[in-house]
Formats: C-alpha cells, structure tokens, sequence
C-alpha cells in the first residue's frame, strides 16, 4: 500500500486506515482470538499449586514441561491424537466425495428437482445432533459398528454435507461450463469431463470444504463421547474431557493437551487460512 | 470345551476404579483358568461419565461386554432395566452370598430379592482434618456439627491472627456433581432420619432436609466454608486441603493416599481422620460408594463371566486391592486382616465409619434422582434458592418423577 | 443417406441421461441422509409416543400422546425453552456484532495478514467443548482471571468476589459471552468473505458522490452485506437453538437449571435418566421450534428479496 | 465429405417456449458459414445442438451424410472453438492441445508432430509449455484455435471467438482465421452478433431472428439485396438508414417521410407497385449512397437539417433530419458543419429498398427471389 | 469555469514503476477531451487521480483554476461513470441518482426535479423505481450518466462507459453522449481504448502509451498528422499501413520494400532530408490513401500481390504483399479478384508519413510542429 491520504474503497473504515489505528485494529482482534489459547498456554506451563495460589499468578515460576509429559502419560493422548486425526480425515475425504457428487448434480445437471434436493440437505442441518444422538447410536450397534471409526465417520459425513454441498455448488457454478463442453467435444464422457477437468478445477472449492469439514469433525464431542467410548477409539475431545476425574481436575495437564491438540488446528489454519477466507469468497457461501 | 476359547470382556471404570489391579487380577484368573482370555475396557472417568456410557451401550443391548463394574448407585437401576443377569444361579441365594460382606453392601446389591452385582471394593466419605492445627489450639476433635463450626472459628481467627488468612474452615463439595448428594444427605441423615424406607419407598422429612441445607449455609454465613462453596468439586477440596488452606474436608476414601503421599502435599503427617459429625442429638452417618461387578444381561457367556465376577469379588481379590491399592475391602474381616492393617493403618478407624454407612436411594430412576439431589443442593448453596424452596423443588421433581 | 446404427448398448451406458446420472450422483448423499437423519428421525417420533422408562423393565407402553402432555406441564421444559429463546436472541445479535466488527478490522489491509487471520479462524476451530473447559475456568471465583483482572483494575472487591457461575444472572451471561466469543469467529469468516465481494468501484462511485467513509459503510457496506448477514444469522440461530456444549462444560446447566437449555435437558432425560420416550418427545419439541424459526427466517428473507 | 445438414430443427429449453422454430440449412463442404444475428436470437443454441451439447427437440443433423442428433459430442467428429477459449486452466498449452489426442489414443509420435504443426501455423510453439493464465488475450485464442485444429476434425465450430479480444486484435485474428481457413479448407460454422466479421468470413450467412433463419446467402447478396427490413438494419455499419414513409395519394405516386412529401421515381415504381395499397411502408438507403452533390441527374433531392457529424478520420457520419426521418450519410472528412446547417442529401432511385413495415417484407420490382424471409 | 489543468503529474503504484511520467494536459471549460491507448496506458489511472481516487506522488491538478490534489473525490466537484456502472445494487434508480443530492442535503423538491430531468434526458423515467439488476445494460449506462449529470458537477469522468455494451449499443449510446454533451456543454474527460470513439465523440484526444502523452490534438489532426508511428497505427480503422523501408544507397534517393524499390517521389524528399542518414525508416500509409487506378498524373504505383479480400459490404478491404511488407487497402466493394492475383497499388505521393523507426518520431517537411512526441 503506497502512503494514501485516505483510502479510497475501503470499507467503511477510512478513519481506521492511519497505520497507527490499523495496529490497534490487529492488536484487538489478535487479543481476541489468542488470549484463552495464551492463558491455557501459561496454566499448562505452572504446577498445580502454583494455580491455586493466591492472588493469581500470570507467569509460571519456572517453567515446567511436567505437565505435557503427563498429558501423554496419564492418558493415551497419542492415541487419541490418532484417533482425532483419522476420523477427521476419514470423514472429510467421504463429505467431500459425497457431497462433490451432489453437488455437481444439483450445480450442473438439468434436473427439476435439484432446488429441493438442496434444500432437503442444507435442512437436515436444522435437526439438533444431541435428539438423533440415541436412534443413531442404536443403527450404529445394529450395524455392528460401535466403537469403530466408521460410527464416527458416518454421522460426521452428514453433519458435513450441507456445508460442503453448499460451497462445492457455488464452486461448480464458478467453473465455466464450456471447459466441460469443450472437453466433451474433445472426446470425454460427462463423468470423464467431471473428473478429468472439473474436479481439478474446484481444487480450492474443494479444499475449503474440505478444512470446514475437517475443523468440524475434529470438534464433534457429544457423538465421540457416546459412539466410540472405547479407550482405543478415543477422539481428542472426549479424551481430553476425561482427564478430569472424580477425584482429580488437573488443570495444568488439561491445559497442556489442550495445547497439544489445538496446536495441529493451529497450524493447519495457519498454513491455509488464505484458502479458508479466500475459498469462502470465491464460494460466495451463498444461501 | 466351552472354555476352551472363551474371550471375555470387562468394563472396569475408570483410571480411579485402578484397571492396573483389575489386569492383575485378570491376569491371576487367566492363568488359573487356561483358555480365558479377559480383555479391560475403561470408560469414563467420573461416575457420571461411566453411567453415561453404561447407559448407552446397555440401552442398545450390546453383547459385546459381558461384565460390568457399576458404581453403587446403580445395580437397582440397571437390574430394574433387565440389563443384569441375576447371579443366584451361579452364586447361590442373596442371603448366603451378602454374609460375610458389609452389610450396606447387601443392601444396594440384592434387588427384588436376587443378587444383582458382587461388591467389588468399598468407598466412604470421612471427615479429613489438620491434626497439628488442632493440637496447636488444643481443641478436642468434634462430634457434631455445631462443635465443627466453633472449633473451625476458633482455629481460623487465631491463624489470621497469625497472619494466615486464608484457612476455610471446612471444605465440602458444593458443585453439582455426584458428590453433592451426599453433602445433602449427610445432615439429613446426621439428623437420624431416613431417605427412603427398605422398599424404596421416599420418606423425605422436609424440614430435616431445610434444617440440613441450611446447617451449611449458616457456616458460610460465619465464614467457615467458603463463599463459593458451590462450585467446589471433590479435587478442589483434595487440592486445598494438601495446600494447607483447609482445616476439616469431607472427601472419599482415596483422599487419605493424595494428603499422605503426594509429592507436593503440604500436610504429610498432619492429617487424622474422623467419622463425619452428627447432627445435635442426630447420630453419624455417612455416604457409601464403592464399586460392583455385574454380568451383563447381553453377554453371550454368562456361566463363564459369574466364574470371574464370584473371582473378582472374593476376598483373595478383596485383600490383594486393599493392599496393592488401599482400596476399602467390602468384606468386614479384611479390615483388620494382618497385612491389610500393616499397609493402611488407619482402616483400622476406618472400618467404623464404613460400617456405620448408608447407601444413597436405591431407585430404579437413579439418575435422575440424583440430579434432581445435587443440582438442588447445588443451586441453594449458591444461594440462589432458599433452603425451603430448594427443599419444595426436590419434592416436586420427585413427585414428578414417581408419576 | 446410410442408415446409421444407433450406438451400442455400452456407449449409451457411457453417456446416461442427465436424469438417470442425477439420480446417480445424488444417491450416496441420499443413503447418508436416510441412515443418519431420516431414519432416527422416524425411530424418533416413534418413540416419543412410548413410555420407555426403566423402571417398566424394558418393555415399551404405547402411551400416544401422554409423553408431550408431560412435556406441556413440565416447567423444566418451559425453563429450558426460555433459557434457549434468551441465548439464541442474546448471541446471536451478539455474534453478529462482534463478527461484523472483526470482520471490518480484518479487513483492513494490513501488511501482514496472516497473525490476523489465524487470530480471525482460531476461536473457530476451537472445539466447543474446549471453550466452555476455558471460560469456565476464566470464570472461576477464585483461580478465575476475570475476578482477578476486575480486582487489579480495582473494579471488584477482593473480599467479595462475583461468583460468576453461582449466580443465575451471571451464569446465563457468561455463557453468552463465550458463545458469542466462540462463535463470532465463524460469522466474522462469513461476514469477512462477503465484504470481499462487494465491488470497490461502489465504493469509489460513492465517495465521487460525496459520502463520507460513515456514510460509506451504512450507505454501501451494510446493504452490500446484507446476504451474507441474512446467511450468517440463518446459520446462526439454527445452531444456537441446539445450544449444548458450552452450557454443559461450563456450568451444567447450573446453579439450579437457570442455564439448561433444551438441548441439554433432552441429552439428560436421554443419556442420563434413560427415558428414551420422554427425551423424544423433548426432541420432537426442539425440531418444532427450530423448524418455525427458520420458517420465520426464509420468509423474511424471501419478503426481502422481493 | 462434411457437409453439415440441418433438417426442421426444433429446440426448446423449457418445453414450452420454442428457442429454434425448425431450422432448415444446409452447409456445403468446405464452405464457411457464419451464424450472425442479435444477441438472444438463438445462434448458440444451435451452433451447440449441431456440437451436440444441446438435444433437440426434434428435426435431423446430418455430419458427413450421417444423423448424428443422438451422438454425444464426442462421436460427432468436431471441434469447437468457444467464445471464452475454455482453455483447461491445469494443463500447458501443449496439453491442451493433445487432451482430445490424447482421449483418442493416438500415438505420442503422433500427438507430438500434430500439435508441433498447429502451433507452428500458428506462431504459438515457443509458449507451448506455458500455462493458460500467462498468456494474452489473442495468445489464448490461437490455442483454442489449434486445440480444434489437431484433431482434424469434419467440421469447425465457432461460438463469437473474437468478441473478448479488442479492437486491433479481433482484426489481426479475423485475418488470420480467413488465411486458416483458405488454408486448410475445412467446413466451418461460425457464430457472431458482428456484422463486420459475417461480412468479412462467410461464404455464406445465415441472419436469424428469434429462432428463424431470415436469410441465408452470401455476402455481397445480403448487403445489397436484404430480404427484410431487419437483415438490412442489422448488416453494414453504419447499418441501412430504416425510415418509415407514407403513400401520399394523389395521380403521380408520392411518399412522404412525415412533412417531407417526394415524387416516387421510375425505378423505384415498380417495387411501390407490388406493395399493397394497404400496407405500411418502409424505405431503406444505406449511408454510402446518400450524397451532399448531385452525381447523376436522376438523384432525387431530400432537403434536411445537419443533426451530428461523427468523424471517423476516413470519411465522417453525418445524421441529417429529413422530415420525421433520421438519416446518416456517409460524407468525406472534409466536410465540415455546425449542427443546424441546412443541406440536401442525394440519392440514385436504383440505391432505395421498400420494406414492409409491419412484416418486415422487403418489396421487389420481380416477385421476391428470397425464399426465407417470413411473412 | 471549469477547466482541467494537468502539471507534471506523476504516479507509480508501487513506488518504483511509475505509471504516469509527468502528464501536462489542459482541458478548457466545455471541452470533451478523450483519453485514449492501448490496456495499460494508464489512461485510468490518470483519470482517477483526477477524480482523486488515487493520489498522485508529485504534480499539480487544478479543476476550476483550484489546486485539488490534495482533496478528496467528493470535494472535487466532479462526477464519474465507470466502466461497470457501480450502480448501487440495493437502491432504486431514483435513489441511486438521487444518493448525491441527499448526501449533500438538497431539498427534497429540488432532488425530484432534478432526477426528474435528468431520467426524462435519458428516457428512463418509467424505470425509476426499479432497481439496477432489472436492466439491461444499456439502460444501466443510461442509469449512470443520469447519476452524473443530477449533480451538476464541474466535470464529468468517464471511464470507458461504452465497454461493456454490443456493438449496436453502443453506437446508440455514443451518438446519445455526445449531443448530451452538446446540450449541456459540460467539460467532460472520456477514456477508451475505442479510437472510433475516440474520434467521432472528442474536441480534442490525447493518446496515450506507458504513462507518456503522445499527442494531444483535434481529432483531425490526430487522424492526418500523427506525431509518432504508433499514433498512426492506433487510431483509423482499419489503422494506417507501416512499413519499414530501407534507404537505397545510390544518386536519386530511393526506398526499398524489401525486395521492391522505388525512387522517392519529389513530395517525400523533404522529410526524407529530415531524418539522419543512419535512421531506420518506417513509411506510413493510410488504406483509403491505396487505390488500384492510377488517380493522378504523380502517383507512385507499387506493384503487388493479392492476399485477402475483406469485404465489409459499402467497400472491400484488400490485403496486398508488396516486397517484404503487406498493405490494406481500401477498394471498392465491387472489386473480386482470388488471393494470389498480381495488381498494383497507386498513392499520392502527399499522402505518404515516414517516421523514425526506433523512435517512432514522425518527420516532416518542416521542423516538427509536435511537442509531445518522445523522442
Ligand atoms: N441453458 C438455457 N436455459 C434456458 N434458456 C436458455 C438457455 N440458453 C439460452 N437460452 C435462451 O435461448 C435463447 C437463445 O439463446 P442463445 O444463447 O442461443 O442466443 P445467442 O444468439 O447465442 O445470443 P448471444 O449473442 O447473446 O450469445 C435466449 O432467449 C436465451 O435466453
Ligand atoms: N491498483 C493498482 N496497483 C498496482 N498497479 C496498478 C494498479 N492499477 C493499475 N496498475 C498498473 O498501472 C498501469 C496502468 O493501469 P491503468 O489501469 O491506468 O491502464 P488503462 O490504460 O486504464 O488500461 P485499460 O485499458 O486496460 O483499462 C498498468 O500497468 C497496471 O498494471
Ligand atoms: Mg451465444
Ligand atoms: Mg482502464
């Protein structure tokens, strides 16, 4: 940005354009988003009695890694980070194969029920996970599938398909048809054009589903704690909500495998958030 | 042949309900009995983690469990659901089998009439308290509540005075967990009454239960239990009291090992153990927990898993968890079984006050009763309802509940 | 002319008809929807015309209608229902604001966009459950930091600490502050992609027209943004009806029930007491309001758009 | 041989309001044939149903003597040159052109040496390496271009290729596609809402509206003897001035463009003669023929006012008020006045086109040679 | 009186690349100044800085005799058309036109009349209470002149308004913008990159190539004297033939085609003088300038090569190969010959421009009468 006067187009906020104002803009929004993660960051660095010393104190006396040591002792947490980690990604790589098929049908084909086959799957967001937690729980068993990833991964799919359904349409929209056509023409099928130009073309469309979908699935508690109990098939939510025992709530190695798994998120944000804002905006995210 | 290859599978609680041990044990039956593989599943980490999971896996009749260890609270509950396998066909009549266990034991496991679980190990709440403290003030340990109180004023004014300002009084849990039942019931039954009657029945004596609630409420008011009181979890106590900040705490059996052993226990010797207070003119009660096994109604080995469950709940198992893990034994004798004492001397007191307890309501709707109990206490304790109404709110909801 | 063969069976297979390859494409989602959503939504229903408590041993009563009698005359029920009408309408006005102010900030071009960025996104992939572990903690009254900051600014009394979570008032608020915390970072995402969509020249033609930056963003920004607001809030308010982690990790729905939310009463009649009967026709209850609030929404929408 | 016949073709995206009306054509081997016509009026649609990216409704498409209405595109044997490239984004530009090689199977020797050809015919084989994105505007275009070219196909397909390119460009590539074509002499359909590239292409044009062929015809035909008062007004910029005229009665025939009354000369009698007495008239003069001076001593004389004079460098426009009536007039660079100036516009009877001007109908001295236009 | 006055003015976006190198320009009150160039001139970014939309790094803007630079677009009294209209998509037509006025709190009345004038102008008073995305693009235009003209401002921008319309349309709309411009006499600065309009619509154009002013001259001017090689072959269409010749050595001077070479008629031979002797040489022929009869008694006939024939209807463009260089010319559209075809290419010697043909300088007879030429 060259030295401006004012800043012509930009939203609304000329008056927050002066660099000194746009450090405090950053700073505040930076605040808001780091501070609980700063504040766990600190607690998983103090001993239990230094938490409970009063007054507070911010900055640990020394620092200790005790507590990430325990994180991984006292619980699987490794495990669990696998468990998170191949569920989510499981259940992304399905949501989006899904929901890509749906949603090339429901951008391209010329079908007259395509609107309501839309809205039938952006509605089935509308029904709340914790009333079908019981009849899910009860196909799942009738299907043998309790306590493996695949009682996860099915019901996360789902949970995913509105959102991605969603963005892979305005993203199938994006795509000019004439490169299918003109593949066609060329000597491809409809699905060999799909597959061949179209899909590599919503690559971003795709990869901002997919991050959607991973984030949510990696979040999931309720259907984690009540589908897959089972030590070995632990995600890292549920896990970590069991380090508090009846007897013992310790905060300091909570903390520390709070770190531990947001510190995965954290990055993959990082590295992609371009792809995150940008994939939204080019999706148009529209209703 | 059937047990040739026989693979069972336990769900044995938490890290609390020790699966280490449970393994060794496991492990013993499996070298005893050749072709028994035992495989442990541990769930939740607290007792309402666990009967969250319980609940759903048994719910949807999963046969993939065969034996369950349930907190004490639940074999009603569960065997009323048809979920138990009735163990009298493979351990004999409830009358025999409860014998040589305490007594409250029998209580809460025999339903309808059938053996519903076999204890496993034993729980019980104790009042916890700063030994050195008292001495220091010579004040004599207390019986009631009331001496509690003045003897917990008296001991906090003189260590501000010492310039230790911080000392709670009594530290008990508030926050609406499981734990708080028992802060409700322990005045309450301090005061020699009873929740329900042998049947199930509810006999609830409302102005017992205000006069209990408020018993607490008037040592927040003179400052010997915290302010906050309704947000203390049964850690926070554990924790506090090890920091030196609490003179009384009433917590579970586990709490003596953490003040003793811990490496940053500010108390290491300076921590005796006394049965809870009564009520003026009431008698001492506590609150029973502790830990059962159960063969699951679903299992596909049922003679095979009641083989282990009469195992695990022998007093071989019995004594080798008290002294391995200074879990509470359920058979009376093991109290005072020669290695048992020479590792945990203090079951020696300790088997008083375990005998002298009550178990919680044994109702079919546990659950709910339960929450109905602590969010209640939890919610008075907060202040944000009188201990009258609190008290008219649990009888509705129970009410409601019996409908 | 040579008559020419119609192509092969196989080469028609090749080329399926737009309806015929529709229905194709649509079938994994459909099957999906039927095992996950449709089917227990029927079992649902079902079930809510039961009574299925434990104590009748396992065996389903056909009761009809009685379970939502019982719901009608049950004030946990109709607490539940105001507590969650009272966060869905405290945060989600609320996420709407914060969002759009973090969205105005991060909009702003910054030299280096990605600190702000992740800052913008991290609140969001934050688990929810997390969060209510970490505000309930922010909230504590002694080991919390927000009593400690108030005291340090000298804004609360030392001796006499405010028991966020114990006081009904103060729970229902601090969990409507961290849900709106949560969840603005997502809204602010939203918010964020629609406000680079709105084409610079408007804003250029506008200020040739005279108006200033203020004008600009009421007169511009705020109607440019408009869909994707109606978006966030649709988005919004169906997610906040279902309010159930936060709740649950931070207070319990405590002191008393003054924070339960329907979400979490239909999870403790099902999950907890087992009154798989009951909890459904709770459950049925929910999907209900939610299916008139959004019915409510679309139309609004829609008289907009016209 | 690829001849491409159109047979009553019928085609509606709705099922109710028909697109294309029943479309008879037939391209000649070799020949270039450019769809011209207003925006909406149906070009593409069946540009794409003879590419088969459309299904008609009804009728036959004939490729080479063979129906292909129910072919996918990829068996009908042709290229297609799109009007936004539809260059593949992912691949370089060599890619793109071997992708329908490539499809096909055809050896990599093969796929090598045609595409190294196209390109080199095309002056693109230094960026064959390049992706889509780095290339210009025209760049792009020749790639679209040799994408068709390599696989050889029966027939070329044009959907408005020049209209993102600018100016200079559209001319340069204009060029270079007659040379392609003259070239290589392939059957090609062309589509364009250009008048300037119809004219300058085509063998023949097809002017449609609304789904209908108005004429089909070549060049110099359709400028000089528009079938229909819409063809005329559509071809040649400036386009043929289109003005309405009244018959005034009275013993000589007179018509009058609104306050302007003028004696019907000889040679444009027998045209006024084949309209109906009832009829409303349209007169036509394209802006060549309108002169300041008199060159020929049967020019009729319409008085105007100067509205606006438009110079193009080479010669200027002027509009000028005749009557009700506006018309331009093509006058040299060298004129110059204020609007507002008197003058006279000259015109050679033999130069004037009658339309009708409810149907459209152009009136002829013969019967109407234009079996097309629609009544 | 509102005047533009242009001082040196400079821009660079990235602080290094400058944009614009010191623009002088001045536009006197009621002129219609057209800047025009290839993309990337920076014909927009110098209409922006004038709108205050950027901000330049040195140099001076006067509109109305006042020093502006400094102040923000809406305190320039200016009003600008953009290329995509930036109608607001939210607000009626009337409130889009009206957003200005209530901006600057006109009273109500004196909005409706305005508006009402301004849409009856524009023929668009029926749509008034419409909203943008129910037009056309056309009556968008329509919409975002009328936005403009309410404001009554001093000077009115226009950033290639007519881009985005069709052909067709956008014939309309010139002719309409320039009799608005003569009714209201308004200043008015008008970018394009469309030398059509460029020339029918400007007072006086500035053409414009990698931030430098070419030539700024009346239409005419540009037309028959072009200061640079690249003027020429910018505006005219088809634009002026260029082509490089090399002198041949030897006692008469004489030009060579590359392979064709001709003495030097006694017409040239001053500019001819002009240029060092070490100069390349470019010669410059406009296409109406070429005729296949020799006209006059001194015209030089170059013989040649047909290549292409264009018809355009009202005449023919022909592509002729004379030595190594092609020339377009202008023959009439009755011409018909097959590519190939040998013929011979006659031009008024007058008519002939040579330029520099590394610098691109125009020489002339006399001392360069042109001082925007870079050299
Ligand atoms: N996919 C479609 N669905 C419905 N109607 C369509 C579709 N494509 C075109 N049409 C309609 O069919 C008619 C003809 O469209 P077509 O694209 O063939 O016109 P065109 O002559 O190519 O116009 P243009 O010059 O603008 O490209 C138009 O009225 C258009 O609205
Ligand atoms: N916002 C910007 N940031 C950086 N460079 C820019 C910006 N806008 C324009 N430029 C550069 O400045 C130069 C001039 O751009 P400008 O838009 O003025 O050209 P133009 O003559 O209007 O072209 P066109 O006919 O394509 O609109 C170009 O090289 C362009 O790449
Ligand atoms: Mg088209
Ligand atoms: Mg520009």
């Amino acid at each position: 940005m060259s030295a401006t006067l004012h800043t012509p187009g930009m939203p609304g906020a000329g008056w927050l354009s002066g660099p000194a104002l746009r450090w405090v803009a950053a700073g505040l929004v930076v605040f808001n988003g780091f501070f609980p993660a700063l504040w766990i960051l600190l607690t998983s660095l103090k001993s239990e009695a230094e938490l409970v010393r009063k007054p507070l104190q911010y900055f640990p006396d020394k620092l200790t890694l005790a507590n990430y040591l325990q994180a991984f002792t006292d619980q699987p947490l490794g495990l669990y980070l696998a468990n998170s980690a191949a569920v989510a990604l499981a259940s992304t790589a399905l949501s989006l194969l899904v929901s890509a098929m749906a949603a090339y049908a429901i951008a391209r084909l010329n079908l007259r029920w395509r609107q309501t086959a839309l809205t039938c799957i952006v509605a089935s967001s509308m029904f709340p996970l914790v009333t079908l937690l019981v009849p899910i729980f009860e196909t799942m068993r009738s299907l043998g599938l309790l306590n493996t990833y695949t009682a996860l991964v099915l019901p996360y799919t789902v949970l995913n398909l509105p959102v991605c359904t969603l963005v892979l349409v305005s993203f199938f929209q994006s795509i000019p048809r004439d490169l299918e056509n003109a593949a066609m023409i060329d000597g491809c099928t409809r699905l060999g054009a799909l597959v061949r130009i179209v899909v590599p073309l919503a690559a971003p469309g795709v990869f901002t589903a997919g991050i959607l979908a991973f984030v949510n699935a990696w979040d999931e508690f309720l259907l984690a704690l009540s589908l897959n109990a089972s030590a070995q098939m632990r995600t890292v939510p549920v896990g970590i909500a069991l380090y508090q025992g009846e007897y013992s709530f310790p905060w300091p190695v909570i903390s520390a495998a709070l770190i531990v798994a947001i510190v995965p998120m954290a990055v993959l944000i990082a590295l992609f958030q371009e792809r995150v804002v940008g994939g939204l905006t080019q999706g148009g995210l529209k209703g | 042949q059937a047990t040739t290859a026989t693979k069972l599978r336990v769900f044995s609680g938490g890290q609390n309900q020790r699966p280490d041990l449970v393994r060794k044990l496991l492990d013993q039956y499996q070298a005893r009995n050749p072709g028994v593989t035992v495989e442990i599943e541990t769930g939740g980490a607290t007792s309402e983690l666990q009967r969250q999971y319980l609940s759903t896996v048994l719910n949807a009749k999963d046969s993939a469990i065969d034996i369950y260890m349930i907190d004490i609270v639940n074999p009603a509950q569960y065997f009323g659901a048809g979920w138990l396998e009735p163990l009298d066909a493979y351990v004999g009549p409830a009358a025999e089998v409860f014998k040589p266990y305490l007594p409250v034991y029998a209580q809460s496991n025999v339903v309808d009439g059938k053996v519903a679980a076999l204890p496993a190990f034993a729980d019980a709440m104790f009042l916890y308290y700063r030994k050195d403290l008292l001495e220091k003030h010579k004040l004599p340990e207390p019986k009631t509540w009331d001496e509690l109180a003045a003897t917990a004023r008296k001991v906090q004014a003189a260590e501000a005075a010492a310039g230790n300002a911080n000392l709670q009084g009594l530290s008990l849990q508030g926050a609406p967990i499981e734990g708080a039942v028992c802060t409700f019931l322990l005045p309450y039954w301090g005061q020699g009454k009873e929740f329900n009657d042998a049947a199930g029945k509810l006999t609830l004596d409302k102005p017992a239960a205000v006069k209990g609630l408020s018993t607490w409420l008037g040592m927040v008011d003179q400052g010997v239990v915290k302010k906050n009181v309704a947000e203390v979890r049964t850690p926070d106590t554990v924790n506090e009291f090890k920091a030196g900040q609490v003179l009384f705490a009433i917590n579970w059996g586990f709490a003596w090992d953490r003040f003793k052993d811990d490496a940053d226990s500010q108390v290491k010797g300076k921590v005796g153990v006394l049965p809870l207070p009564a009520m003026a003119g009431g008698r001492s009660a506590t609150c029973v927990g502790g830990w059962q096994w159960a063969v699951s109604a679903f299992s596909k080995h049922k003679a095979e898993a009641a083989k282990l469950v009469k195992h695990l709940a022998s007093p071989e198992s019995s004594k080798m968890l008290a002294v391995e893990g200074s879990l509470l034994p359920t058979y009376q004798r093991i109290y005072t079984d020669a290695d048992v004492v020479r590792q945990a001397p203090w079951f020696n007191d300790a088997a008083a006050v375990v005998v002298a307890g009550k178990s919680r309501p044994m109702s079919r709707d546990y659950g709910q009763v339960s929450d109905i109990l602590r969010t209640t206490t939890s919610a008075v304790l907060a202040r944000t309802k009188t201990p009258t109404e609190g008290v008219d709110e649990i009888e509705n909801r129970l009410r409601r509940l019996m409908r | 002319m040579t008559p020419v063969p119609r192509p092969s069976l196989l080469e028609r297979l090749r080329d399926p008809s737009e309806r015929l390859l529709g229905a194709l494409l649509l079938a994994p989602t459909f099957a999906l929807l039927a095992l996950i959503v449709a089917y227990p939504i029927g079992k649902l229903v079902w079930n809510s015309l039961f009574d299925l408590r434990l104590s009748g041993g396992g065996v389903p009563k056909f009761i009809g209608l009685e379970n939502y009698q019982l719901v009608f005359t049950d004030p946990d029920f109709w607490n539940a229902t105001k507590n969650t009408l009272l966060i869905t309408v405290v945060t989600v006005p609320g996420a709407l604001l914060v969002g759009l102010g973090l969205a105005l900030l991060a909009n702003l071009p910054f030299k280096r966009r990605w600190p702000v960025r992740l800052a913008l996104l991290l609140p969001w992939a934050l688990p929810l459950s997390f969060a209510g572990l970490i505000f309930a903690w922010f909230f504590h009254t002694e080991y919390g930091i927000v009593n400690d900051v108030l005291q340090r600014l000298g804004l609360a009394d030392r001796t006499d600490p405010t028991m966020w979570l114990l006081k009904p008032g103060w729970a229902l608020a601090a969990v409507c502050l961290t849900i709106i915390w949560k969840t603005s970072s997502f809204m602010a995402l939203i918010l964020l992609a629609g406000l680079q969509m709105i084409p610079k020249s408007l804003y250029e033609a506008a200020e040739v027209d005279g108006a200033t930056p203020w004008q600009q963003f009421w007169q511009v920004t705020l109607p440019m943004l408009m869909p994707s607001i109606v978006v966030a809030l649709i988005f919004r308010t169906i997610t906040a009806l279902q309010t159930f982690d936060i709740p649950y990790t931070m207070t319990r729905g405590g002191p008393g029930q003054a924070t339960q939310t329907l979400a979490m009463l239909i999870h403790a009649h099902t999950i907890d007491y087992l009154d798989m009967g009951y909890g459904s026709a709770l459950a049925v209850c929910l999907f209900v309001l939610s299916l008139v609030v959004s019915a409510v929404y679309l139309r609004q929408v829609g008289r907009q758009a016209a | 041989m690829a001849e491409v016949l159109l047979r009553q073709v019928r085609k509606s995206y709705d099922g109710r309001t028909p697109v294309l009306h029943g479309i008879d054509l037939e391209v000649r081997h070799g020949e270039f044939t450019v769809f011209v016509g207003p925006s909406g009026c149906g070009k593409s649609t069946l540009l794409r149903s003879i590419a088969g990216l459309e299904t008609i409704d009804s009728g036959e498409i004939c490729i080479g003597g063979r129906p292909v209405q129910h072919l996918p595109p990829r068996l009908r044997d042709i290229a297609m040159v799109f009007q936004d490239y539809a260059l593949y984004p992912h691949k370089t530009l060599f890619e793109n052109m071997a992708f329908g090689l490539r499809l096909r199977k055809t050896p990599e020797a093969e796929i090598q040496r045609r595409v190294g050809e196209a390109a080199d015919l095309l002056k693109i084989t230094h960026l064959l390496q390049r992706k889509p994105a780095a290339l210009s505007g025209g760049q792009r275009q020749r790639v679209a271009i040799g994408r068709a070219i390599v696989r050889q196909p029966q027939v070329f397909l044009f959907d408005e290729p020049l209209s993102n390119l600018d100016a200079q460009l559209r001319q340069e590539m204009r060029s270079e596609i007659k040379r392609l074509h003259q070239r290589l002499g392939a059957t090609i359909i062309y589509v364009t809402h250009d008048q300037v590239e119809a004219m300058t292409l085509a063998d023949r044009i097809a002017v449609l509206r609304g789904g209908h062929v108005m004429q089909y015809d070549r060049p110099q035909q359709i400028y000089h003897q528009p079938a229909a008062d819409f063809v005329a007004g559509f071809i040649g910029s400036p386009p043929m001035n289109l003005a309405d005229v009244a018959r005034v009665p009275g013993a000589t025939p007179a018509l009058d463009f609104g306050g302007l009354a003028w004696p019907v000369p000889a040679a444009l009698q027998p045209a006024l003669a084949a309209a109906p007495a009832a009829a409303r008239l349209r007169l036509g003069v394209r802006p060549e023929h309108l002169h300041l001076q008199r060159s020929q001593a049967d020019d009729i004389a319409w008085p105007g006012t100067l509205q606006l004079l438009e110079p193009l460098g080479a010669e200027t426009l002027a509009t000028v008020r005749i009557g009700q009536a506006e018309l331009v007039a093509r006058v040299p660079a060298s004129f110059e006045a204020a609007p507002g100036t008197a003058l006279q516009l000259h015109v050679q009877p033999a130069q004037l086109h009658l339309f009708d001007a409810d149907s459209g109908h152009a009136w002829h001295a013969t019967p109407s040679s234009n079996p097309h236009a629609e009544s």
